[in-house]
Protein backbone atom coordinates (compact mmCIF):
# COMPACT_ATOMS: atom_id res chain seq x y z
CA UNK A 1 0.00 0.00 0.00
CA UNK A 2 0.83 3.67 -0.75
CA UNK A 3 -0.23 6.22 0.88
CA UNK A 4 0.45 10.22 0.54
CA UNK A 5 -2.09 12.12 3.12
CA UNK A 6 -2.24 15.21 5.14
CA UNK A 7 -3.16 13.31 8.16
CA UNK A 8 -1.47 11.98 10.40
CA UNK A 9 -1.04 7.91 11.25
CA UNK A 10 -1.08 5.55 14.19
CA UNK A 11 1.99 2.76 14.12
CA UNK A 12 -0.59 -0.04 15.30
CA UNK A 13 -3.00 0.51 12.63
CA UNK A 14 -0.43 0.89 9.74
CA UNK A 15 0.92 -2.42 11.53
CA UNK A 16 -2.26 -4.32 10.95
CA UNK A 17 -2.44 -3.53 7.18
CA UNK A 18 0.67 -5.59 6.56
CA UNK A 19 0.96 -7.89 9.42
CA UNK A 20 -0.31 -12.08 8.21
CA UNK A 21 0.87 -15.36 10.14
CA UNK A 22 3.42 -16.06 7.30
CA UNK A 23 5.66 -13.44 8.03
CA UNK A 24 7.31 -13.20 10.84
CA UNK A 25 9.96 -10.22 10.57
CA UNK A 26 9.05 -6.69 10.16
CA UNK A 27 10.94 -3.54 9.66
CA UNK A 28 9.89 -0.25 10.27
CA UNK A 29 11.56 3.29 9.41
CA UNK A 30 9.44 5.96 10.29
CA UNK A 31 10.81 10.03 9.90
CA UNK A 32 9.70 12.43 12.33
CA UNK A 33 9.93 16.59 12.11
CA UNK A 34 13.46 16.93 14.25
CA UNK A 35 14.24 20.42 16.07
CA UNK A 36 16.67 21.85 14.81
CA UNK A 37 18.40 25.18 13.26
CA UNK A 38 18.05 25.92 9.75
CA UNK A 39 20.51 26.43 7.53
CA UNK A 40 20.53 30.25 8.29
CA UNK A 41 21.07 29.17 12.21
CA UNK A 42 17.24 29.99 12.65
CA UNK A 43 15.01 27.92 15.18
CA UNK A 44 12.71 25.51 13.03
CA UNK A 45 9.12 25.45 14.30
CA UNK A 46 7.92 22.87 11.95
CA UNK A 47 7.58 22.09 8.15
CA UNK A 48 5.82 22.15 5.32
CA UNK A 49 5.77 19.25 2.55
CA UNK A 50 5.15 20.41 -1.23
CA UNK A 51 4.22 17.35 -3.30
CA UNK A 52 3.92 16.57 -7.14
CA UNK A 53 1.48 13.81 -5.84
CA UNK A 54 0.75 11.86 -9.60
CA UNK A 55 4.67 11.36 -9.61
CA UNK A 56 5.39 10.73 -6.63
CA UNK A 57 2.70 7.92 -6.58
CA UNK A 58 4.29 6.50 -9.53
CA UNK A 59 8.09 6.82 -8.10
CA UNK A 60 6.92 5.23 -4.84
CA UNK A 61 4.99 2.38 -6.89
CA UNK A 62 8.48 1.69 -8.93
CA UNK A 63 10.31 1.73 -5.69
CA UNK A 64 8.11 -0.64 -4.26
CA UNK A 65 7.82 -2.94 -6.55
CA UNK A 66 11.83 -3.19 -6.85
CA UNK A 67 12.09 -3.97 -3.02
CA UNK A 68 9.29 -6.56 -3.39
CA UNK A 69 11.33 -8.51 -5.65
CA UNK A 70 15.08 -7.71 -4.76
CA UNK A 71 14.28 -8.95 -1.15
CA UNK A 72 11.29 -11.31 -1.70
CA UNK A 73 9.09 -9.49 0.69
CA UNK A 74 5.44 -10.57 1.18
CA UNK A 75 4.52 -7.04 2.09
CA UNK A 76 5.41 -3.60 2.06
CA UNK A 77 3.66 -0.31 2.80
CA UNK A 78 4.51 3.39 2.45
CA UNK A 79 2.79 6.45 3.85
CA UNK A 80 4.53 10.15 3.50
CA UNK A 81 2.50 13.25 4.69
CA UNK A 82 2.22 16.19 3.28
CA UNK A 83 1.49 19.57 4.20
CA UNK A 84 2.15 21.51 6.87
CA UNK A 85 3.75 19.72 10.08
CA UNK A 86 4.87 20.34 13.99
CA UNK A 87 7.57 19.46 15.62
CA UNK A 88 7.92 15.67 16.73
CA UNK A 89 5.15 14.85 13.46
CA UNK A 90 5.32 11.72 11.62
CA UNK A 91 6.82 12.72 8.34
CA UNK A 92 7.25 9.23 6.41
CA UNK A 93 6.60 5.30 7.56
CA UNK A 94 7.96 2.52 5.43
CA UNK A 95 6.97 -1.49 6.44
CA UNK A 96 8.27 -3.89 4.98
CA UNK A 97 7.50 -7.48 6.38
CA UNK A 98 9.48 -11.09 5.30
CA UNK A 99 9.58 -14.31 6.58
CA UNK A 100 13.55 -13.62 7.46
CA UNK A 101 14.70 -10.46 8.91
CA UNK A 102 17.84 -9.61 6.86
CA UNK A 103 15.93 -9.23 4.04
CA UNK A 104 13.02 -7.03 5.70
CA UNK A 105 15.99 -4.89 7.12
CA UNK A 106 17.78 -4.34 4.39
CA UNK A 107 14.91 -3.81 1.61
CA UNK A 108 13.11 -1.31 4.30
CA UNK A 109 16.72 0.89 4.09
CA UNK A 110 16.92 1.27 0.42
CA UNK A 111 13.42 2.31 0.51
CA UNK A 112 13.72 5.61 2.40
CA UNK A 113 17.28 5.77 1.06
CA UNK A 114 15.86 5.80 -2.47
CA UNK A 115 12.83 8.11 -1.43
CA UNK A 116 15.18 10.99 -0.40
CA UNK A 117 16.58 11.27 -3.08
CA UNK A 118 14.31 10.30 -5.98
CA UNK A 119 10.43 10.69 -4.87
CA UNK A 120 8.84 14.00 -5.81
CA UNK A 121 8.62 15.71 -2.49
CA UNK A 122 9.88 18.94 -0.94
CA UNK A 123 11.02 20.50 2.17
CA UNK A 124 10.77 23.60 3.76
CA UNK A 125 11.83 24.31 7.30
CA UNK A 126 9.40 26.57 8.76
CA UNK A 127 10.71 29.69 11.08
CA UNK A 128 9.17 32.83 12.92
CA UNK A 129 7.07 35.20 11.29
CA UNK A 130 5.65 32.68 8.80
CA UNK A 131 9.12 32.95 6.85
CA UNK A 132 9.83 29.47 4.88
CA UNK A 133 13.48 28.08 3.64
CA UNK A 134 13.81 25.11 1.35
CA UNK A 135 15.81 22.23 2.70
CA UNK A 136 18.67 21.29 0.60
CA UNK A 137 19.03 17.76 -0.90
CA UNK A 138 22.12 16.33 1.18
CA UNK A 139 24.73 14.90 -1.12
CA UNK A 140 25.42 12.31 1.68
CA UNK A 141 22.15 10.75 0.56
CA UNK A 142 22.99 10.92 -3.03
CA UNK A 143 26.63 9.01 -2.06
CA UNK A 144 24.15 6.51 -0.27
CA UNK A 145 21.95 5.72 -2.98
CA UNK A 146 25.35 4.69 -4.87
CA UNK A 147 26.07 1.59 -2.80
CA UNK A 148 22.16 0.65 -3.57
CA UNK A 149 22.86 0.45 -7.09
CA UNK A 150 25.36 -2.58 -6.88
CA UNK A 151 23.04 -3.93 -5.04
CA UNK A 152 19.86 -3.58 -7.06
CA UNK A 153 21.16 -4.18 -10.64
CA UNK B 1 -2.58 23.22 -29.09
CA UNK B 2 -2.00 23.78 -25.05
CA UNK B 3 0.57 22.40 -22.27
CA UNK B 4 0.40 22.42 -18.98
CA UNK B 5 3.43 23.71 -17.33
CA UNK B 6 4.13 22.75 -13.50
CA UNK B 7 6.83 24.16 -11.28
CA UNK B 8 8.14 23.26 -7.93
CA UNK B 9 10.12 24.35 -4.92
CA UNK B 10 12.33 26.89 -5.50
CA UNK B 11 11.00 27.41 -9.04
CA UNK B 12 7.18 28.20 -7.92
CA UNK B 13 8.59 30.11 -5.27
CA UNK B 14 10.26 32.06 -7.68
CA UNK B 15 8.04 32.15 -10.08
CA UNK B 16 5.41 33.26 -7.83
CA UNK B 17 3.24 30.29 -9.67
CA UNK B 18 2.47 26.46 -9.43
CA UNK B 19 1.04 26.17 -13.04
CA UNK B 20 1.24 27.76 -16.20
CA UNK B 21 -1.09 26.82 -19.30
CA UNK B 22 0.60 28.09 -22.57
CA UNK B 23 -0.86 27.88 -25.69
CA UNK B 24 1.25 27.15 -29.27
CA UNK B 25 0.08 26.99 -32.77
CA UNK B 26 2.49 24.42 -33.63
CA UNK B 27 4.00 21.45 -32.78
CA UNK B 28 7.62 21.93 -31.34
CA UNK B 29 10.19 20.28 -29.42
CA UNK B 30 11.55 20.61 -25.62
CA UNK B 31 14.30 22.64 -26.74
CA UNK B 32 12.22 25.30 -29.11
CA UNK B 33 10.23 25.54 -26.17
CA UNK B 34 13.26 26.31 -23.58
CA UNK B 35 14.03 28.87 -25.76
CA UNK B 36 10.59 30.56 -26.27
CA UNK B 37 10.40 30.57 -22.18
CA UNK B 38 13.91 31.93 -21.29
CA UNK B 39 12.34 35.02 -24.29
CA UNK B 40 9.55 35.16 -22.29
CA UNK B 41 10.79 35.44 -18.52
CA UNK B 42 14.95 35.45 -17.94
CA UNK B 43 14.47 33.11 -14.89
CA UNK B 44 13.59 30.45 -17.16
CA UNK B 45 17.92 30.63 -18.09
CA UNK B 46 18.15 30.35 -14.95
CA UNK B 47 16.18 26.97 -14.52
CA UNK B 48 17.65 25.86 -17.23
CA UNK B 49 21.40 25.95 -16.62
CA UNK B 50 20.95 24.21 -13.02
CA UNK B 51 22.29 20.51 -13.59
CA UNK B 52 19.97 19.35 -10.82
CA UNK B 53 16.56 20.57 -12.08
CA UNK B 54 14.84 17.79 -13.91
CA UNK B 55 12.24 17.52 -16.28
CA UNK B 56 9.39 15.97 -16.23
CA UNK B 57 6.60 14.96 -19.45
CA UNK B 58 3.45 13.46 -18.64
CA UNK B 59 5.12 11.61 -15.09
CA UNK B 60 8.69 10.70 -17.35
CA UNK B 61 11.59 12.38 -17.45
CA UNK B 62 13.21 13.67 -20.37
CA UNK B 63 15.73 12.30 -21.79
CA UNK B 64 15.76 13.86 -25.18
CA UNK B 65 16.03 17.38 -25.91
CA UNK B 66 14.45 17.21 -29.36
CA UNK B 67 11.13 15.19 -27.81
CA UNK B 68 8.43 16.66 -29.31
CA UNK B 69 5.70 18.15 -27.40
CA UNK B 70 2.03 17.05 -27.86
CA UNK B 71 -1.50 18.55 -27.10
CA UNK B 72 -2.34 18.04 -23.11
CA UNK B 73 1.42 17.84 -22.18
CA UNK B 74 2.12 18.12 -18.65
CA UNK B 75 5.83 19.60 -18.40
CA UNK B 76 6.80 19.94 -14.84
CA UNK B 77 10.05 21.35 -13.57
CA UNK B 78 11.65 19.60 -10.51
CA UNK B 79 14.83 20.87 -8.14
CA UNK B 80 16.03 17.82 -6.61
CA UNK B 81 13.70 16.22 -4.10
CA UNK B 82 14.34 16.63 -0.49
CA UNK B 83 11.67 14.12 1.10
CA UNK B 84 11.73 11.74 3.91
CA UNK C 1 13.78 1.03 28.40
CA UNK C 2 13.99 -2.74 28.81
CA UNK C 3 11.21 -5.27 29.47
CA UNK C 4 10.11 -8.81 29.50
CA UNK C 5 6.28 -9.70 29.57
CA UNK C 6 3.44 -12.15 29.21
CA UNK C 7 1.46 -9.33 27.59
CA UNK C 8 1.11 -7.91 24.32
CA UNK C 9 1.97 -4.48 23.44
CA UNK C 10 0.55 -1.69 20.86
CA UNK C 11 3.03 -0.13 18.81
CA UNK C 12 2.14 3.44 18.66
CA UNK C 13 2.18 3.10 22.93
CA UNK C 14 6.12 1.79 22.81
CA UNK C 15 6.75 4.20 20.02
CA UNK C 16 5.77 7.25 22.43
CA UNK C 17 8.07 6.01 24.93
CA UNK C 18 10.86 6.82 22.86
CA UNK C 19 9.66 9.86 20.88
CA UNK C 20 11.44 13.32 21.24
CA UNK C 21 11.21 16.11 18.95
CA UNK C 22 14.77 15.84 18.81
CA UNK C 23 14.78 12.44 17.05
CA UNK C 24 14.07 12.69 13.44
CA UNK C 25 14.72 9.12 13.31
CA UNK C 26 13.64 5.86 14.26
CA UNK C 27 14.17 2.37 13.12
CA UNK C 28 12.12 -0.43 14.29
CA UNK C 29 12.37 -4.38 14.07
CA UNK C 30 9.74 -6.81 15.00
CA UNK C 31 9.39 -10.50 15.39
CA UNK C 32 6.20 -12.36 15.20
CA UNK C 33 5.07 -16.21 15.67
CA UNK C 34 4.92 -17.17 12.29
CA UNK C 35 2.78 -20.38 10.78
CA UNK C 36 5.42 -22.91 9.88
CA UNK C 37 6.55 -25.98 9.59
CA UNK C 38 8.28 -27.42 12.71
CA UNK C 39 12.05 -29.66 12.49
CA UNK C 40 9.76 -32.68 12.19
CA UNK C 41 7.51 -31.06 9.60
CA UNK C 42 4.76 -30.72 11.88
CA UNK C 43 2.32 -27.40 11.58
CA UNK C 44 3.27 -25.39 14.50
CA UNK C 45 -0.01 -24.01 16.49
CA UNK C 46 1.90 -21.41 18.33
CA UNK C 47 5.34 -21.13 20.51
CA UNK C 48 6.48 -21.16 23.82
CA UNK C 49 8.92 -19.04 25.32
CA UNK C 50 10.92 -19.83 28.02
CA UNK C 51 13.38 -17.06 29.99
CA UNK C 52 16.23 -16.89 32.57
CA UNK C 53 15.05 -13.27 33.17
CA UNK C 54 17.81 -11.50 35.41
CA UNK C 55 20.40 -12.51 33.05
CA UNK C 56 18.36 -11.95 29.92
CA UNK C 57 17.65 -8.36 31.57
CA UNK C 58 21.26 -7.70 32.30
CA UNK C 59 22.44 -9.25 28.58
CA UNK C 60 19.89 -7.01 26.95
CA UNK C 61 21.10 -3.88 28.96
CA UNK C 62 24.64 -4.53 27.96
CA UNK C 63 23.65 -4.48 24.26
CA UNK C 64 21.44 -1.15 24.82
CA UNK C 65 24.21 0.44 25.68
CA UNK C 66 26.62 -0.94 23.50
CA UNK C 67 23.99 0.49 20.86
CA UNK C 68 23.68 3.61 22.49
CA UNK C 69 27.13 4.19 22.43
CA UNK C 70 28.58 2.82 19.08
CA UNK C 71 25.36 4.59 17.64
CA UNK C 72 25.11 7.56 19.08
CA UNK C 73 20.81 6.51 19.58
CA UNK C 74 19.07 9.20 21.48
CA UNK C 75 16.74 6.33 22.79
CA UNK C 76 16.66 2.22 22.68
CA UNK C 77 13.66 0.20 23.70
CA UNK C 78 13.31 -3.37 23.86
CA UNK C 79 10.31 -5.48 24.26
CA UNK C 80 10.45 -9.10 24.77
CA UNK C 81 7.91 -11.58 24.83
CA UNK C 82 7.70 -14.88 27.46
CA UNK C 83 5.37 -17.28 27.81
CA UNK C 84 2.60 -19.10 25.46
CA UNK C 85 1.94 -17.15 21.92
CA UNK C 86 -0.52 -17.75 19.16
CA UNK C 87 -0.13 -17.35 15.58
CA UNK C 88 0.74 -14.17 14.81
CA UNK C 89 1.59 -12.59 17.74
CA UNK C 90 4.35 -10.20 18.43
CA UNK C 91 7.43 -11.70 19.89
CA UNK C 92 9.96 -9.00 20.33
CA UNK C 93 10.74 -5.27 19.36
CA UNK C 94 13.68 -3.13 19.15
CA UNK C 95 12.79 0.14 18.84
CA UNK C 96 16.03 2.68 17.91
CA UNK C 97 15.56 6.67 17.64
CA UNK C 98 18.82 8.76 16.52
CA UNK C 99 19.20 12.25 14.42
CA UNK C 100 20.42 10.07 11.65
CA UNK C 101 18.60 7.67 10.08
CA UNK C 102 21.71 5.42 9.19
CA UNK C 103 22.78 5.26 12.76
CA UNK C 104 19.19 4.30 13.76
CA UNK C 105 19.08 1.29 11.31
CA UNK C 106 22.13 -0.33 11.75
CA UNK C 107 21.95 -0.53 15.48
CA UNK C 108 18.46 -1.95 15.47
CA UNK C 109 20.29 -4.54 13.21
CA UNK C 110 22.78 -4.83 15.41
CA UNK C 111 20.70 -5.54 19.03
CA UNK C 112 18.00 -7.97 17.07
CA UNK C 113 20.95 -10.18 15.57
CA UNK C 114 23.22 -10.19 18.90
CA UNK C 115 19.68 -10.76 21.34
CA UNK C 116 19.20 -13.56 18.49
CA UNK C 117 22.36 -15.45 19.76
CA UNK C 118 23.53 -14.03 23.17
CA UNK C 119 20.56 -13.25 25.15
CA UNK C 120 18.96 -16.22 27.24
CA UNK C 121 15.75 -16.92 25.70
CA UNK C 122 14.57 -20.10 24.65
CA UNK C 123 11.88 -21.01 21.73
CA UNK C 124 9.38 -23.69 21.69
CA UNK C 125 7.63 -25.15 18.74
CA UNK C 126 3.62 -25.51 20.41
CA UNK C 127 2.20 -28.42 17.82
CA UNK C 128 -0.84 -30.96 18.01
CA UNK C 129 -1.80 -33.20 21.13
CA UNK C 130 0.19 -30.67 23.69
CA UNK C 131 3.57 -31.46 21.89
CA UNK C 132 6.55 -29.25 22.69
CA UNK C 133 9.46 -29.31 20.03
CA UNK C 134 12.66 -27.19 21.17
CA UNK C 135 14.17 -24.67 18.21
CA UNK C 136 17.31 -25.06 17.00
CA UNK C 137 20.05 -22.08 17.11
CA UNK C 138 20.47 -21.29 13.24
CA UNK C 139 24.07 -20.99 12.20
CA UNK C 140 23.24 -18.88 9.85
CA UNK C 141 22.24 -16.34 12.62
CA UNK C 142 25.66 -17.07 14.00
CA UNK C 143 27.37 -16.47 10.94
CA UNK C 144 25.83 -12.92 11.03
CA UNK C 145 27.17 -12.00 14.55
CA UNK C 146 29.98 -12.61 13.14
CA UNK C 147 29.89 -9.58 11.01
CA UNK C 148 29.20 -7.36 14.15
CA UNK C 149 32.45 -8.25 15.69
CA UNK C 150 34.63 -5.66 13.54
CA UNK C 151 31.99 -2.82 13.46
CA UNK C 152 31.78 -3.41 17.45
CA UNK C 153 35.02 -3.82 18.59
CA UNK D 1 26.86 -24.18 52.00
CA UNK D 2 23.79 -24.12 49.52
CA UNK D 3 23.80 -23.80 45.79
CA UNK D 4 21.36 -23.27 43.45
CA UNK D 5 20.83 -24.80 40.03
CA UNK D 6 18.79 -23.49 37.25
CA UNK D 7 18.14 -25.70 34.54
CA UNK D 8 16.64 -23.91 30.92
CA UNK D 9 15.59 -25.72 27.51
CA UNK D 10 16.28 -29.10 27.11
CA UNK D 11 18.35 -29.71 29.96
CA UNK D 12 15.27 -28.75 32.13
CA UNK D 13 12.99 -31.21 30.29
CA UNK D 14 15.38 -33.71 30.05
CA UNK D 15 15.91 -33.41 34.08
CA UNK D 16 12.31 -32.75 34.31
CA UNK D 17 12.97 -29.65 36.55
CA UNK D 18 13.65 -26.49 36.44
CA UNK D 19 16.25 -25.94 39.61
CA UNK D 20 17.51 -28.12 42.18
CA UNK D 21 19.43 -26.60 45.85
CA UNK D 22 22.48 -28.58 46.30
CA UNK D 23 24.14 -28.61 50.27
CA UNK D 24 27.40 -28.61 50.43
CA UNK D 25 29.99 -29.47 53.53
CA UNK D 26 32.68 -28.00 51.77
CA UNK D 27 34.04 -25.41 49.28
CA UNK D 28 34.23 -26.92 45.89
CA UNK D 29 35.28 -25.78 42.42
CA UNK D 30 33.01 -25.86 39.32
CA UNK D 31 35.32 -28.70 37.90
CA UNK D 32 34.23 -30.22 41.26
CA UNK D 33 31.31 -29.95 41.32
CA UNK D 34 30.48 -31.23 37.41
CA UNK D 35 32.60 -34.45 38.89
CA UNK D 36 29.60 -34.81 41.52
CA UNK D 37 27.21 -34.12 39.34
CA UNK D 38 28.06 -36.58 36.70
CA UNK D 39 28.07 -39.32 39.95
CA UNK D 40 25.00 -38.78 41.13
CA UNK D 41 23.15 -38.77 37.71
CA UNK D 42 24.45 -39.67 34.37
CA UNK D 43 22.40 -37.10 32.41
CA UNK D 44 25.05 -34.58 33.30
CA UNK D 45 27.44 -36.42 31.22
CA UNK D 46 25.67 -35.58 28.02
CA UNK D 47 25.62 -32.26 29.67
CA UNK D 48 29.22 -31.40 30.49
CA UNK D 49 30.11 -32.93 27.06
CA UNK D 50 27.82 -30.58 25.23
CA UNK D 51 30.18 -27.78 24.29
CA UNK D 52 27.35 -25.92 22.95
CA UNK D 53 26.56 -25.50 26.77
CA UNK D 54 27.10 -22.61 28.69
CA UNK D 55 27.22 -22.19 32.81
CA UNK D 56 27.03 -18.99 34.29
CA UNK D 57 27.46 -18.45 37.53
CA UNK D 58 25.61 -15.33 39.58
CA UNK D 59 24.43 -14.05 36.14
CA UNK D 60 28.77 -14.22 34.75
CA UNK D 61 29.78 -16.95 31.92
CA UNK D 62 32.28 -19.32 34.26
CA UNK D 63 35.45 -18.75 32.10
CA UNK D 64 37.46 -20.98 34.50
CA UNK D 65 36.81 -24.54 36.15
CA UNK D 66 38.84 -24.31 39.21
CA UNK D 67 36.51 -21.05 40.00
CA UNK D 68 35.33 -21.68 43.12
CA UNK D 69 31.50 -22.04 44.39
CA UNK D 70 30.21 -20.08 47.25
CA UNK D 71 27.75 -20.48 49.32
CA UNK D 72 24.06 -18.61 48.01
CA UNK D 73 25.73 -19.27 44.65
CA UNK D 74 23.26 -19.47 41.22
CA UNK D 75 24.77 -21.77 38.87
CA UNK D 76 22.39 -21.58 35.43
CA UNK D 77 22.84 -24.42 32.61
CA UNK D 78 22.29 -22.62 29.04
CA UNK D 79 21.51 -24.40 25.68
CA UNK D 80 22.33 -22.16 23.19
CA UNK D 81 19.64 -19.15 22.64
CA UNK D 82 16.90 -19.07 20.52
CA UNK D 83 15.09 -15.32 21.53
CA UNK D 84 13.45 -13.02 19.17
Amino acid sequence: MIKITNKTFDLEAEFKFVSSDTNGAYSFFLGTVRSDLSSSKKKIKGIYLECYEELALTQLKKIRSKALNRWKLTNCSIIHRIGKLNLGEKIVLVTTASSHRANAIEACEFIIDSLKIEVAFWKFHLLDNNEKEMVLQKSLDNEKMLKWDEIIN
Amino acid sequence: MSITLKYFSWIRVKLKKSHDLIELNQTISFKELKSNLILKDPIFKEIFEDNSVKFFLNLREIDDENQTLSNGDILAFLPPVTGG
